[in-house]
Formats: structure tokens, C-alpha cells, sequence
């Protein structure tokens, strides 16, 4: 797909020269690994008997009805194993570091999905696990934390530049020049360099694949949009990719924040203050200031807070294969409230971006027409989120509750 | 043939080895990073690396990448800071001033620009997530003849080594083998696979090398002896002037000047 | 399967005659929907599509290896939509309620999984919901009631008695005695009057069809030994009853509690604390006292502390053709951290009692025997008990600091 | 012919409708409760029901549930409470008793074991959750003239309505259509479908008729007579000792019996 790991103008490798080795080594066994109808196999194998695959394409009624445009119609990634699509990406590489003889794998994260996703792949294959995620995360999203720890995985804090996201990917990479020799680096999206974008978003492409087939066999048809948000960008790489140069328009939803100024969103897209650079290993598009410094984002979702974009959309944007829009913070809760209402799935916050989107645009479109939109996770882990959104005091309640009984057990031991 | 090479070439007749040392522009603020320049080129350190910061410095370790985000606090600029160094250049001519910076700064302020700007006083660039494979995109800079100093590092393949070679100009800059800056990896197999690779090199390139990561003594710098023509010595000045301030740093200088 | 609703000398109808007709026209028209290929094709298209059916069958090499004895295989009910194999249930009844054009839906619930499958079904078919749930339950489940809550369900205290699953299912009857015309009764488990029991353990039987189909694609034969929790008994009779009377042995594990002294544990059988007795609607084996009174229960898990158990199981286990057995409460975090680490599954706690009962027996078994567990549901709903269990301080610390941001944010508004 | 029917039948030759109340054994004490069927016996009410309280009492509503629960903390049993309500009956012979519990104590304490400890002064026993259907489980009770008085409903089918009218002895116990104990429906439509289904009853059996459920003042009372035998007050009576205790009871039991 890629051209030397080149997308257009976007992708290469921009890394260390001390990675070069353990980069083309990877680049190496992932060829091979390609190649190998075996791998192939026992990679489908995985994520039908451990993460359940495939995962269903549903008819939303209730909710069409209620836009009262096109048919809607949901990818249940929140379905797989984990919840979300992260799974698909940390089986691939899981068994392709094992291939590789790797003892261990380090991997960013933000949310923390891809970090439960990684350690809970890692307990599956019996490798060692290290997770860096940014103490601002880790303070927001430590029930994921609690599980990677459960799991048997290393969680490192990270607490350089903006704790965030970024900073996690730059702190993995700094582990990973100094232990690439029995260490894999586990990315979690569809960016970094080659052969991270390609490999990511390959493993990922099962998810539009089956929609092909889910397409053809429950609307007869193939969807006329399909809508995916956009963090790093690999479930959206994942479902767009197998219908690119097809008639079915892709729209990825970008995380619009609480407003356009710059540390309120985290749009890579339709906005001046994101541009083509280089760094964390790879050329697209990045939010950042004149100087080329990278800039702060924000999202209700900490899934989607990332500076960068995978190279990939970068391209199929500029090529005018994929439409990018966004969705702010409030039109993301709504979303999120108006498909639980209505159909009775709660979406993550991050694909309650997409959505939210397809929401809005769906209503303009006729009742013959069919659109997907990727539900890339459960949302039950954002119950913090949401109940502190709404303002729930019960649910206060019940914590203080539960802190007091807490306190008095431990005056018991 | 480079400015920068002929300089090294002359002072190594009378020195066994030269040293380079680090600074960061805008840490702790601009003007105490300049301080830190003066100081230092006052000392007639061989030569300066003046490190503009960047958010995302993958290729330091954790003493660098904070200073990097304390200097970032005071909003520093790059057309500024290649004035001042520039103007540093132009005050203490007997020693050499290098830029380091992360590939995206650079490339936002594009490299034709950025030619002009470090001429004249500015020798040469350290790029250090800029792979020599993307040698083209410096073409501005070695036009300008301004020297691309491209990093190698030991056991670095044949084929790599060789296009280091070709391309070098005014200093190759080898690395220890593995982790970010500040990590010393002393053992012996380390320095055995290091000499090894120097030894591949040196018939390849009469380029003079500078050696880097996890000096921090005079000791250490006498151990090199011989085997490369500067020590680059970073994060240990930083740890000085965290630990003692200005005065610290200086005596650090002092100690290392020594050797 | 039942005769006249009588399983044995178990099940039965006992039921204030107010809810007689109601009774025999819910007992109508499920048999005429169960002779309805359409309604059939219905339920397993939204089984599919909606809940994400089949889910796989994963094989388990560290775990099995870990023990040395039989092969362990893992039927991943977590997998389903809501989380655990209380969607099978609410979907089949859920579309039987439409058919039957009622308006709304009760249902009690214990741990709560029960009440949010039912809320979900509810918002995904249009139905209005209330959900009864002991006080004391609510305290220690909140989470669900919150997303109970958000998906329009109203939630009801019940606040009688021991304040658990047993009272909410009096409170509910009592509602349905008031309500029958256009409300459905939507029992969560295999208990209950005439049809219930079997209607449940029907709906729930799609489990052991597809580990037949499994088994024999991936083991090449039918497991040696199912085993499978015991609270009502709804994923017991659901992974078991394709099974019965086959070479298959089937074993179901009741909650051990902390003791085997009254309220300490939840078992009906292989205690004396347990004996034949009629209430709720139906006759089964009730925990009771000498007066008949039925007596408190304790369980690590809320979903398995039920005072009866399934009509079916008492009566398949009277004729030999189930064994019944326990975990304790400490056995079961054990089982469920053993299986979090070595395969990277984290699974609900009642499940986590069928897990602590395969793994203790497999180790006896040969390495050519096959046993299949079944993972009701999924752990992510257990965090709260798991962390006080652990005794994790962290995660104390992160709720106090979502606290204290709570009543900032309300300090300003 | 049941003693109950007869009695009832005697008593109604002097009043146009006879008065049924209800106390739970054991609430708010088994003292209490005493003094309580002890207060009504006095006052001569017809028929006292003595609820025997049970963990699960599905067919009550809140107040009588709760009552039933504060009850059982006072560890009452069965076979005690039969002996002491035997014991009020002897003493008050012109008034009858009648036990009413849920299955499963009963069924536990054993039915031929019931049919010898209930007499001779417990007239016959009614079970919520017992259905007509199961009518068999009560044999041990007829064979020793003890009468189960089953439940019926308005707009209760024919077929059921023939099954009562041929298993009824002493009294059959009508509740109101919809709901648990403690709620009245007095809307038009509800009282003509009750009128009608005793219409259709009547013909079919000569034994007397009570109707219960949101009876709760003497006004409701004086509404039925002509139509049933026997007004049955529970709830009430509760809520009237909850507000005063035992002589806003006893005064309650008055104002219902001015009735
Ligand atoms: C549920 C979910 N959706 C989407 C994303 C964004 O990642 P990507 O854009 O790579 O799909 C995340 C990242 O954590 C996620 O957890
Ligand atoms: C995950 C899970 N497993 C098992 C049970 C017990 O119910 P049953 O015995 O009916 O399967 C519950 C009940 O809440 C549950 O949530």
C-alpha cells in the first residue's frame, strides 16, 4: 500500500538512527509474516476465538426513524474482546512479536484502551508488558490503569511535557532504543514510522471487510457513507480502507473540543493551526505553533487527544478520498445520550464522535440511502465522564460510600 | 574543505582531544543559557552545541527533555536564537558553534531560511531524528556550506557507515549504542564494539569524530584519547548547574577542561 | 420440556389468582411463538445482530498448561452485547413482549447485569421499563443503576425484607399484579412460575447449540466435563441442557460465600440449609429456616446470592444428570486472577465461580480430556469489589480526586 | 355443613353484613398482637384472620408487608401460634378464627401435621398463593373439617368460578380486581365487573361470600352491603394502630363496626 512507507508526502521514518536496525527488522519479519498464509491464519484464527470476531453490523430502526433520513446502520468494534477495536491491532502484532522471538512489548497509551488491549494480549501470549501513559491520563483513566496493573503489566507515568498522550509515545520510544533487542514496540495506531501506519491500519482493515460482506448479505448494498472518528486513526483506517476507490464516500469525525482556540480540540483537519511536520517518527499532519513546537489538544474523549494523524488519512484527505469533520464535546454527549435512548448500545465517548457526525449528516440524506457508522468501542468505561457531564450526585454518592467502607476495612486490618 | 574539519584538524595538533559542550537555549531563560554560552566560550571550550528545544525530544534522556520543556516555557524563537548565537560566533572566534535541534522546528522554519540564518557564525546542525537516508533534505545547508553533522553509532552496518562517510563534512558524531542522552554504557563489550566500528570508519573518512553520550569526567575524556577528536560532554553540565547554578557549571567546565 | 410446568416435583405455578390470566396468556402465546419460525428466525437474527451471537469458544493453553491436567476451553458469554448472557434472555422475552403488544416491562434484578440487559432491550424495542432492585443491592451496584438510569428504565428501591434479588422479585410481582394487562413480567433467570423457568433456560440454551458446533470444530469431539455458575440458574440450564443425557458431564458451581453457617453462602444444595419449598411462584430447593422462612444469603457476587435456584436444575440434579458444587469466596478471586493473568480474560465474578470449580477438578484429569467453562459475563463490572478486595489505594485515591473535582465543578455552577 | 358457613349464616339472620379483621401474629410483638385479636374478640367481631407472617408475602402490599417483616424479628412459630389462637377461640366462642399464611410455612410445617394442631378452634385457612388448581395439597385440611377459604376475582373466568364454587366450604374470600392488599378500586367500571362476577357466582354455591382488599372504613362497608356476606378489613387496621397505637385500633374496630 505504502510507497517506502511513504503516503503521498506523509509517513517515512524520522527515528533515531540507534532504532534504525530493530526498525528494518520489524519491517522484515512484518513482510514475511504477510507472506505467510499461516500467520495469516492463525491471526484470524485469534480474533474469532479469543476477541469474537466477526462482530455484527446493526439495523438501527428506532433511531433512523427518528433522523428520518438515511437507514443507519452500526460496526459493533465495541463488541470485540477488550471493548473496542484496539484488539484487532494487539493480536496482529502480539503474534507477530512472538514471531519475532520478542520477549517483551512496550506500548503508548492514552485512554488506556490500547494499554488494556496490550496487556491483556500479553498475558494471553505470555510476554512481558510495559505501558507508558501520561500521568494527566493516568490520573483521568486510572480504572484502566487498576486493570493493566491486574493484568501483570508495568505502568510508567509519564510526567514530561503535557503528560499526555504524545508524551507517552516519546517516553516508549526512549524505551525502546534501549531495549529493542528482545522489546517490541507495540504502537497503538495507525501512525509512527514505517511500517507502524501500514501494519496498524492492515490489521485493522478486518473491520471493513466485514462490512463488505455484513453489506451485501443485511442492506444488499454497499453503505453509501461510512463514518469513523479520527484519534490516531486506526478504526478509521480499519473501515475505510477495503472501500477507498469505491463509490461509498468515507468520513472521519475529528475530536472538535470545547471550542476552535488553540489546547481546545484536537482537529488535524480544516483547522491553521495543524500543518505538515515531522516527529514521533513519521511526516502528516500536526497540531502545532509557529516555532514547530507541538501543540496542546483537548477532547471529552481521551482517546482522541492526539497531536498527530495517521499519514495515511493525512494522504487519502489531500487526495480527496476521505472527507474530514469533527464534532464538539456537547454534540458528542447528545449523541451519545440519543443512541443509548434509542437503540440501547452506549457507545465510547471517542465513537460517539463519529456518531455524532453521522447523525447530522444522515438527516439530509433519503430513506433508500445506507450509511455505517463504526462504533469503535463500549462506553462503559467512561462512566466517570459522563456521570461527572451530567452531574450525577448519586453516583457521588455511592463513591463516597464506597471510600468510607474502604477507610473503615482498612481501621479493621 | 569545511571550516569546521580544518578548525578540529588545527587544534588537535596541540590538543589530544578537544571538548564540546551542550547548552540549551532558554534554560533556565535566555539569558542564563547565554551566560551559560559566554561562560563556556569564554573557558575557549572547542566547541559549542546549542540545543534549540523542542516538545518532543525522543532522542534525550529525562535530564535534557526537562530542561527542554522549562526553556520552551520562556516562548523561545529560532530566528532569535540563531541572532544570538550567531553574535556569540562573531565575539569569541577562536572556538565553533554548533546547532542541534529536532527535525520539525527546522523544517517549519525551512532550510533554505534556516542556511541564511545561521550564516556566517553557525558551523554546522545535529539533527539527531533526521536519518542520514534523508541526507536531500539538508542540501540547503551543505550549499550554504554549512555542515550536516550526521550521527553514526557502533555496529552500525557496513553500507550505512559508508553513506555516513560520503556525506560527512565537518564532524561525524558517533553515539553510544544504545538509550537516550545521558546514559553512560561503559561496559567492556560496549567499548569493544565501539572501537571496532571507529576502526571501520576512520579508512572511509578523514572527517575528524566527535564522540557522545554519557561523558560526564575528565575520565572518561581521557579514555577517548586517541580514539576520536572530541568529547561531547551534555547532560553532566546540566546536572551541574541544577545541582550548584552557574558557579557549579562553571567549575564543571573547569574540571572537564582539564582533562 | 416441562410437564404442565413441572420439572420433576419442582417448578410449578404458584401465584396470587390475580395473575392467573395474565399467567396463561404469557404460557399462549409463547407456545405459539415457539411454533413460529418467523419469531424464531427473529430472536436469532437480533441474537446476531444486535448481541453479536455466536460468541467464540477460545481455547486456553497457558491455563490448561498451568494445571496439567484436562485441555480448558472457555465459552465467552462476556462477549455478548450488555456484557453477559443475560441478553440472550431479555432479547427472546423482549421481542415476546412486542408480540404480545405490551407497552412496558419489570423486571428484578440483583447485581443489576440483569436490569441493564432489560433496560437496554428496552430502549433497543421501544418499551417502557422499571426495574425493581433491593436498596441494599443499588448501594453495592451502582454503576449498573446509573447506566439503568441513563437508558430511561426506571429504577426502583426496593426497600422490604432483605433489601436483595429475592424482594425485588416479590416487589416486581406485586407491580405485575397491578399492571399485567400491558406489562411483561421480563424474569431475569430460570426461575418463576410456569413458563418461565423453561421460556429462560430456553432463550439461554443458544449457548450449549453453539459450543456443539464448536467443540466439534475446534476439539473434534464433545467436552468431557461443562461446567457453569448457579445463581437462578439461567446460564447453567443454557450452557447444560444441550447436553443432557449425553456422555458430557455437567457441573454446576454455586457461590461457597465466606462460610457454610446460615447467611454465609448462597447454596440450595449439599446443605442442610436448603430443602424443598414453594414460594416466588414456583417449588424448588429454597435456603429456609425450620419455620419455612427463607433465609438471608451471602455471596462475593451479587448476581449469585439467590435464595432458589432454577426448578430444572433442582430436578436434573435430584436424577443424577447434573452434580452440583461450590466455590468460596476466596477460591473464586483466586480463580479469577489465575485466568486474568495466564490468558488475559477478565471475567465476572459469578463466572469466576464456574472458573475456580473447572480448574480445582481439571487438574485430575487427563491431558486428552477437553472441559468447557462457561464465562458468563465479563469482570469490568466488578471493579469496585475487586479493588476493596485487592485493597487497592490508588484507586481510592482516583475516586477522591474525582470527588473533590465533582464539587469544585458544583461549587461553580 | 362447615360450622363456618353455619355460623356465618346464624349471624347474618341479625346483621346485614359481618365483619372480618385481620392482625399478623407477632407485630408489633406476639404480646401485642395478642392483646390486638384479644381487643376485636371483646368487641365481638365476627371473624378474626390471624396472619402467620412470612418472609416472602408476595400477595401484600407495603403496609402489611412491613409489618410482616418486623414480625419475624420476633422469631414467631407456627405450631405456638396455633396453640395460642386455639386458646382464644375457646375463650371466645362466639367468634370464629381463621389462620391465613403463604405456602410455604405451612407446607413445611406439614398439612395433616396443620389439620391436627389447627383444631378444633381454627376454623379454616386462607393461602394467597395457593391457586384452586392445587386444591389436592389441602385434603388433610377437609378430611378434618377444617375449611380452606379459597380467593376469587371479578372477572374471573366461568370455568374457574365452578372450580371455587365446588371446592368452597365455610367461606369464599372475593379480592378486589387488581393489585396487593391495601388498595382500594373503587372506580364504577371495577364495581360493576365485581357485581357482575358474583352474579355469576351466587347461583352456583349457597356458601357465604367475603370481599376484601382497600377496605377501610365503615362508609365502604355500608357501599357492600346486600352484595357479600362478610366485609374484611386489614390494612386499615394496621395503619390505624401505626397512628395511635392500640386504642386508635380499638377505637378504629368501633368506628368499623358501627358500620
Ligand atoms: C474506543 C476508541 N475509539 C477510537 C480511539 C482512537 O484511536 P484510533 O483513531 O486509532 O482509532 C480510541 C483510542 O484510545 C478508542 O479507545
Ligand atoms: C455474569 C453473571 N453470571 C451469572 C449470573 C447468575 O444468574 P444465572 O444463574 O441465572 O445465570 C448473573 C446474575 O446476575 C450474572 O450477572
Amino acid at each position: 500500500m505504502s510507497d517506502q512507507g511513504y503516503f503521498g508526502q506523509y509517513g517515512g521514518s524520522f527515528i533515531p538512527e540507534i532504532l534504525y536496525s530493530s526498525q528494518q527488522q520489524l519491517l522484515q519479519h512484518y513482510q514475511e509474516a504477510m507472506a505467510d498464509a499461516s500467520f495469516i491464519q492463525k491471526v484470524k484464527q485469534e480474533m474469532q476465538q479469543y476477541s469474537g470476531r466477526p462482530t455484527p453490523l446493526t439495523y438501527c430502526a428506532n433511531l433512523s426513524a427518528q433522523i428520518g433520513g438515511a437507514q443507519i446502520y452500526l460496526k459493533r468494534e465495541d463488541l470485540n474482546h477488550s471493548g473496542a477495536h484496539k484488539m484487532n491491532n494487539v493480536i496482529g502484532q502480539g503474534l507477530l512479536a512472538k514471531r519475532m522471538g520478542k520477549k517483551r512489548v512496550i506500548a503508548e497509551t492514552g485512554a488506556g484502551q490500547h494499554g488494556v488491549a496490550t496487556a491483556l494480549i500479553s498475558a494471553r501470549l505470555g510476554l512481558e508488558c510495559t505501558i507508558y501513559m501520561g500521568a494527566h491520563d493516568i490520573e483521568r483513566q486510572y480504572p484502566n490503569v487498576f486493570w493493566m496493573k491486574q493484568l501483570g503489566a508495568t505502568v510508567v507515568p509519564v510526567t514530561s511535557g503535557s503528560q499526555t498522550l504524545k508524551d507517552a509515545l516519546d517516553e516508549a520510544l526512549r524505551d525502546w532504543t534501549d531495549s529493542f533487542e528482545d522489546t517490541h514496540y507495540l504502537i497503538g495506531t495507525s501512525c509512527g514510522c514505517e511500517p507502524f501506519p501500514e501494519m496498524v491500519a492492515g490489521f485493522q482493515s478486518v473491520i471493513g471487510e466485514e462490512v463488505k460482506d455484513q453489506a451485501m448479505a443485511q442492506i444488499g448494498a454497499m453503505p453509501d457513507k461510512i463514518y469513523a472518528c479520527v484519534g490516531g486513526g486506526s478504526n478509521a483506517c480499519g473501515i475505510f480502507l477495503p472501500f477507498v476507490g469505491t463509490d461509498t464516500e468515507l468520513v472521519g469525525i475529528e475530536a472538535g473540543g470545547s471550542g476552535d482556540g488553540v489546547g481546545e480540540h484536537a482537529k488535524r483537519f480544516n483547522t491553521d493551526q495543524a500543518r505538515f511536520g515531522i516527529s514521533q517518527g513519521f511526516a502528516t499532519k500536526f497540531l502545532q505553533d509557529e516555532q514547530g513546537q507541538l501543540a496542546p489538544t483537548h477532547s471529552i474523549s481521551a482517546g482522541l487527544d492526539y497531536v498527530g494523524v495517521s499519514p495515511i488519512l493525512a494522504d487519502l484527505s489531500d487526495r480527496g478520498l476521505v472527507r474530514m469533520s469533527s464534532a464538539k464535546d456537547d454534540e458528542v454527549i447528545a449523541a451519545f445520550k440519543q443512541l443509548m435512548l434509542s437503540e440501547g448500545i452506549i457507545a465510547a465517548l471517542e465513537s460517539s464522535h463519529a456518531i455524532a457526525g453521522g447523525l447530522k449528516e444522515a438527516a439530509s440524506l433519503s430513506v433508500d440511502q445506507n450509511i455505517v457508522i463504526n462504533v469503535s468501542g463500549r462506553g462503559d468505561k467512561d462512566i466517570f465522564t459522563i456521570a461527572s457531564a451530567l452531574q450525577d450526585q448519586p453516583f457521588n454518592d455511592f463513591l463516597q460510600g464506597y471510600l468510607n467502607r474502604q477507610s473503615n476495612n482498612q481501621g479493621a486490618n | 574543505m569545511s571550516h569546521l574539519a580544518a578548525f578540529i584538524r588545527e587544534q588537535r595538533q596541540v590538543k589530544p582531544i578537544l571538548l564540546m559542550t551542550h547548552v540549551i537555549y532558554g534554560y533556565p531563560s535566555i539569558e542564563d543559557s547565554l551566560q551559560m554560552m559566554r561562560t563556556l566560550l569564554t573557558k575557549e571550550v572547542a566547541i559549542l552545541e546549542v540545543q534549540f528545544p523542542f516538545s518532543d525530544p525522543v532522542a534525550d534522556g529525562p535530564v535534557i527533555t526537562h530542561a527542554c520543556h522549562q526553556a520552551l516555557e520562556n516562548k523561545p524563537s529560532l530566528a532569535q536564537c540563531l541572532l544570538d548565537i550567531n553574535a556569540l560566533a562573531e565575539e569569541f572566534p577562536s572556538s565553533k558553534v554548533l546547532l542541534m535541534s529536532y527535525l520539525n522546528p527546522l523544517l517549519q522554519f525551512g532550510f533554505d531560511k534556516l542556511a541564511k540564518a545561521m550564516a556566517p557564525g553557525v558551523s554546522g546542525v545535529i539533527i539527531p531524528d533526521l536519518p542520514i537516508d534523508q541526507h536531500a533534505m539538508l542540501k540547503p545547508l551543505v550549499a550554504a556550506k554549512i555542515d550536516p553533522v550526521w550521527l553514526m553509532i557502533p555496529a552500525m552496518d557496513t553500507a550505512r557507515i559508508k553513506m555516513v562517510s560520503e556525506h560527512a563534512q565537518g564532524l561525524i558524531y558517533c553515539v553510544s549504542r544504545k538509550g537516550v542522552t545521558g546514559k553512560s554504557s561503559d561496559s567492556t563489550t560496549a567499548k569493544q564494539v565501539l572501537s571496532d566500528t571507529l576502526n571501520e570508519l576512520k579508512p572511509l573518512t578523514d572527517v575528524p569524530i566527535a564522540l557522545g553520550f554519557g561523558i560526564a569526567s575528565a575520565e572518561q575524556i581521557q579514555e577517548i584519547i586517541g580514539q576520536v577528536d572530541v568529547a561531547v560532554v551534555g547532560s553532566a553540565l546540566i546536572n551541574a548547574y541544577i545541582e550548584g547554578g552557574l558557579s557549579a557549571f562553571s567549575d564543571k567546565v573547569d574540571s572537564l577542561l582539564a582533562a
